[in-house]
């Protein structure tokens, strides 16, 4: 199996991107998908976009590396990760992750594993952009605990292939 | 060695990389973000509380306690907030 | 908020469902979606469609419950069921549940909870048709105990809209 | 009151629905499912194993200890195995 990965500055069809993993096959039962996207606000305050940094080289090698695991972990059929960096507007994806196999919680463990391991390892930073009159205002989004928390619970791996059921 | 800076630390810094012969006494990538900071204004901003800095060597997350030696590049920057 | 929930018998296009969730809004940060699908076999054995039986009505209110019950645990923006009944051919969608919240956890929650339910929970039957020659046979899914197990670790509802993080 | 049937159950009893009249004595639905095990083979069949077999009073899930005065209708099945 070969995953997909790509990080692009441009905008990706979510859905077309989840429709290609099925595509002309019949051995997979459940495919999830998540997709990130640009809110319009942040704590309540409107946004007027959102610029993603990244460190070229090292984001496409730490996402690489969390796929393998995630292929180790899970029975997997297909997987498919897209990041974008630069500016995003609200309503535009940011990320988008595919699962598939056989049974659905393969599917579902191995999306939530790569999305937690996205958000605290994969060396991309947020910054946020308001407007207010002809005034720009730029803060870096700050590191969420909740986000490292969920990340730790994937610490200790399960036995490699995990029973799963439909 | 080559020296890498992202997002606030970059901004803090002034610069997104640069090329830097540090001292024989730092070994570790601890002891060089404190080398660092001695440096001046922004290095002192950038690395006010080393706690919160990540660094990378040669694209590879490390732990403060990382050895220097042989890096051919040392990447700091702030928690990840990707995905 | 208002769910969509559609019983049918005809195939869908899960993809285009799920695009529909965010389509002009700005408030959607995480968008889940699964899509359960007809594989051509089954333990090994080829197999030339699946028949779902349900019970009409009841199938409908036991979905609608389920919802509920997930957009009273979760802060949810947006839900989607569709379900559907009749034959269905390898590789066609049977079931697509597309959760959407402000954050990632959530979306993650209700669509897994959903699924579980809808497995344990709703009024389907599916049987299995196999061809070998012009003989065909079919037989009776049985329900499997993990999936009774994945159902009854939701049975200890969380305190309304738990704290999640993006 | 009208009993359904659906899947393998079904199919053992040979048909969907009908119109029945239980004794005074049958008062829940596990009685109801052992009144109807001695209505033929079908039934008996359909009913052989009654701790599998699942129930709706008025398309809402009930367990065997549900008395079945008042209902409408009351349905039969197999465990579900939807999604």
């Amino acid at each position: 199996m070969t995953p997909t990965i790509r990080l692009q500055k441009e905008a990706f069809d979510a859905a077309a991107e989840a429709a290609r993993m099925t595509r002309a096959r019949t051995d997979i039962g459940a495919v999830v998908s998540f997709a990130g996207v640009c809110r319009g606000d942040e704590n309540g305050e409107a946004i007027s976009a959102l610029t993603l940094e990244h460190y070229p080289g090292m984001a496409e090698t730490e996402i690489a590396r969390h796929v393998e695991e995630a292929i180790a972990r899970w029975p997997l059929l297909g997987v498919t990760v897209i990041h974008r960096y630069g500016r995003i507007a609200p309503g535009e994806p940011i990320v988008l992750v595919v699962t598939a196999s056989s049974h659905r919680q393969a599917a579902f463990a191995a999306a939530e594993f790569l999305m937690d391991y996205l958000k605290t390892r994969a060396p991309f930073w947020k910054q946020i952009e308001k407007t207010s009159g002809a005034a720009v205002e730029k803060t870096w989004v700050e590191a969420k605990s909740a986000d490292d928390a969920a990340a730790d619970r994937w610490a200790v791996p399960p036995r490699r292939h995990e029973k799963t059921s439909a | 060695m080559k020296l890498r800076y992202f997002a606030w630390v970059r901004e803090r810094i002034g610069k997104a990389e640069e090329d830097i012969e540090p001292p024989a006494g730092v070994a570790t990538v601890g002891e060089l973000m404190a080398w660092l900071a001695g440096k001046g204004d922004g290095y002192a901003y950038a690395f006010e509380n080393p706690k919160v800095i990540r660094a990378a060597i040669d694209k590879r997350h490390v732990r403060t306690d990382a050895r220097i030696k042989g890096a051919g590049e040392i990447a700091f920057f702030p928690p990840m907030t990707g995905g």
